[in-house]
């Protein structure tokens, strides 16, 4: 009975010592890991806007309660096209990103991740307000680095500046994109799919 | 969700992004486990059992009890533990009550608390599944986990099949054994990345 | 005193599962093994990477 | 057995991937790149460790009925600590490595290590094997890393995944550099074999070397058994001459 007590105790102990040392590093390491997204996702957000580095921004998510992250004081422009909507689009992540100074609308970016013959892919897909792309930026690759510098440099910069017009989707046959290149052109079409349904209503 | 949902589910976890041949998962017993066909398809067997049962588990453990308390941050050790805990409970349960069926695949379930397959998927099906569906998703977790585990199996089969040929023909010095088969498994897996333009 | 038991949910989700860990590995290791078997577990535990002793070769 | 020898085994005798074959989830799935094979064996190194140490002070302690449980439990907190401060300080590398890092939970490497040498030996002696180990575990997907980056894209890039010392991605080695004092117009990107990048590249990347370290062991046991028959066949004439010399003594003395 005693040597049963004994384990029990040991075992408690080491239960115990192993979930405060989680809880101990979870709460020394969860700001940083927070920034860290954060400045990723802003770090991505100025690059495609090509926003200057001392102009501030701050972005609204559809996966995100409003008043959670970043939050946005003050009223938005009423002449917006495009409603904020509750829910996602299909497989899309929608976000609106505002300059900070005067809350008015820089763009709405859509992010999005597929699998294909490479391993995973995560794209962003920048919309002005004006209606043209912005640009399309590869956020998350498993892909060798020289493979990615390949698409982004023959693949993705003709988007820039295009209006964002359901047209579009007959991009890829033109060029005779790959399979591989097809997951990132997927994205790219819902993208914009999901852009003009959001601003016809 | 519709059912085609879940049938491109399963079909994409069986054979586009194969778990052993794509995502790496699992490779310890598809050279350890893969000498005989009989031992295969009982590992298979073994494996698609406790795979679907921990993804519903973990699944719901992560849904309803981690992400509500903003702790999600103990999902590894969680679902180890969940993961270890299951395979005792029905290696006992095997034991117990079904002595022909522990023999043919209770014999493999030690081996399986290691897979990385189980506690991969059980991952893979939060980061993929967890963050477009939430809650939701739990139905799709589990048909992801049940292709997943079909196609190990129908891989370590095939590979097993092959293997027994290799074991009569003449191969030199240098390549016999586990670099053959690897090499072998990379023609396998070739021959499957051609599947990848079908979705 | 909920309070206190929710910021420390986590140390305590994790010392419940290692109890049940604990219970059913002991439940099982209590649960004999059918005899006719005895041997079919030791040929799979070496094929396996389980038993870093017996690391399987070719 | 001597400290030295106790960190040295790792490397070439008891290479865990080499030659245990122990591991090989992660040596197939992150060693595309060599950055990202290097950060994982980091990561193994500092997991193996310390669950060496933690395991090997707790030996007596611990009963012996639970001791799998216990490790599992030990392993897998520094597990989940280690991916806690890479998605901290290594965010790049942390999204690389992905789903793996939580499955360093399942590396057989680290529960083999605790049970076959940790629970018997002294703090000192275990934090050395772990140490050993996982640098040897790190030393062979370095070498499958650099092998398959080296094919896939023709070069070799630090920066990336790993933002020590460098703040942008730098070419430490590239074939480019070498052939465009020739042919200027030369790219290699164009000529690489993509293939080792993909899944199939690594079973067979994996393959060769695996072959190439069998075959040198196949010819060094070929070559120990030749020269023993070598020495049979002269303990044979040696032999033969003591029979002949002897049987002419018999001659003679006849």
């Amino acid at each position: 009975m005693l040597s049963k007590l004994k384990t029990a105790l040991v075992l408690l102990l080491i239960g115990a010592v192993s979930g405060g040392l989680i809880y101990i590093v979870n709460d020394i390491t969860a700001p940083i890991i927070f920034e860290n997204e954060l400045q990723r996702k802003i770090g991505f957000y100025s690059e495609i806007f090509e926003i200057p580095e001392d102009q501030e921004i701050i972005y609204k998510d559809c996966t995100t309660d409003p008043n959670d992250l970043v939050p946005i004081d003050g009223q938005l422009e009423e002449d917006v096209t495009f409603e904020v909507r509750d829910s996602c689009p299909e497989g899309l992540t929608e976000t609106f990103i505002y300059d900070k100074a005067d809350n008015s609308l820089i763009g709405v970016v859509y992010f999005g991740n597929e699998k294909n013959s490479y391993g995973e892919v995560g794209v962003l897909v920048g919309i002005n307000i004006d209606g043209t792309i912005a640009n399309v930026v590869i956020s998350s690759s498993t892909n060798t680095v020289n493979f990615v510098k390949k698409i982004e440099k023959e693949f993705l910069s003709p988007f820039m500046g295009q209006l964002a017009d359901p047209q579009l989707i007959e991009f890829d046959s033109a060029t005779g994109a790959t399979y591989t290149y097809g997951s990132v052109t997927d994205i790219v079409n819902d993208a914009i799919a999901a852009y003009n349904e959001g601003s016809d209503e | 969700m519709t059912w085609t949902v879940f049938a491109v589910a399963i079909f994409n976890a069986m054979l586009i992004n194969n778990v052993i041949l794509k995502q790496f998962l699992g490779i310890c017993p598809f050279l350890g486990v893969s000498k005989k066909s009989s031992s295969a398809v009982g590992m298979g067997a073994a494996v698609t059992f406790v795979m679907v049962i921990a993804s519903f588990v973990t699944y719901a453990i992560y849904s309803y009890v981690l992400v509500p308390y903003g702790i999600e941050y103990i999902s590894t050790i969680a679902f180890i533990l969940v993961i270890a805990s299951l395979v005792q409970l029905v290696e006992m349960i095997l034991k117990k009550f079904s002595k022909p069926l522990y023999k043919s695949l209770g014999i493999y379930l030690p081996l399986i608390t290691t897979n990385c397959a189980i506690l991969g998927v059980a991952e893979g099906n939060i980061s993929n599944i967890y963050t477009n569906y939430g809650s939701s998703g739990m139905w799709l977790a589990v048909f992801t986990a049940l292709g997943t585990a079909l196609g190990f199996t129908l891989i370590i089969f095939a590979f097993s099949s092959v293997r027994e040929k290799l074991e009569s023909s003449n191969v030199p010095d240098a390549w016999k054994g586990v670099p053959i088969s690897l090499v072998v498994a990379g023609i396998m897996s070739i021959a499957f990345l051609g599947l990848q333009g079908i979705l | 005193m909920l309070e206190f038991f929710t910021r420390y949910l986590g140390i305590f989700i994790v010392a419940g599962l290692i109890a049940l860990y604990i219970i059913t590995y002991t439940l099982n290791k209590k649960t004999p093994i059918p005899e006719e078997c005895l041997e079919d577990i030791d040929k799979a535990a070496c094929s396996g990477c389980h038993n870093f002793a017996c690391a399987h070769k070719g | 057995m001597s400290k030295k020898e106790n960190f040295l085994k790792g490397f070439f005798k008891e290479n865990p991937i080499f030659v245990f074959l122990l591991g090989m989830c992660p040596a197939l799935a992150v060693t595309a790149v060599f950055e990202t094979a290097l950060g994982m064996g980091l990561l193994v190194i500092f997991v193996l460790t310390m669950s060496n140490i933690v395991v090997s002070m707790l030996r007596n302690v611990i009963p012996n009925d639970v001791r799998t449980p216990a490790y599992i439990v030990i392993i897998a907190t520094f597990v989940t600590i280690v991916g806690m401060v890479s998605k901290a300080f290594t965010y790049d590398l942390y999204l690389a490595l992905g789903v793996f890092i939580p499955l360093i939970v399942v590396n057989c490497l680290i529960l083999g290590r605790a049970e076959s040498f940790a629970s018997k030996n002294k703090v000192l002696d275990s934090a050395i094997d772990g140490f050993g180990m996982g640098l040897g575990f790190t030393f062979a997907l370095v070498v499958i890393g650099v092998f398959r980056e080296f094919l896939s894209t023709g070069g070799i890039i630090w920066g990336e995944f790993l933002p020590f010392f460098v703040d942008q991605p730098v070419t430490l080695f590239s074939l480019d550099m070498i052939i465009n004092l020739f042919n200027s117009d030369f790219v290699i990107a164009d000529y690489a074999l993509n293939m080792f990048s993909l899944a199939p590249g690594a079973f067979i990347a994996l393959g060769i070397i695996l072959a190439l370290i069998q075959g040198k062991s196949a010819r060094r046991i070929k070559k120990e058994i030749e020269i023993q028959k070598q020495r049979i066949v002269e303990l044979k004439k040696v032999a033969l001459a003591k029979k002949a010399a002897a049987a002419k003594l018999v001659k003679e003395a006849a």
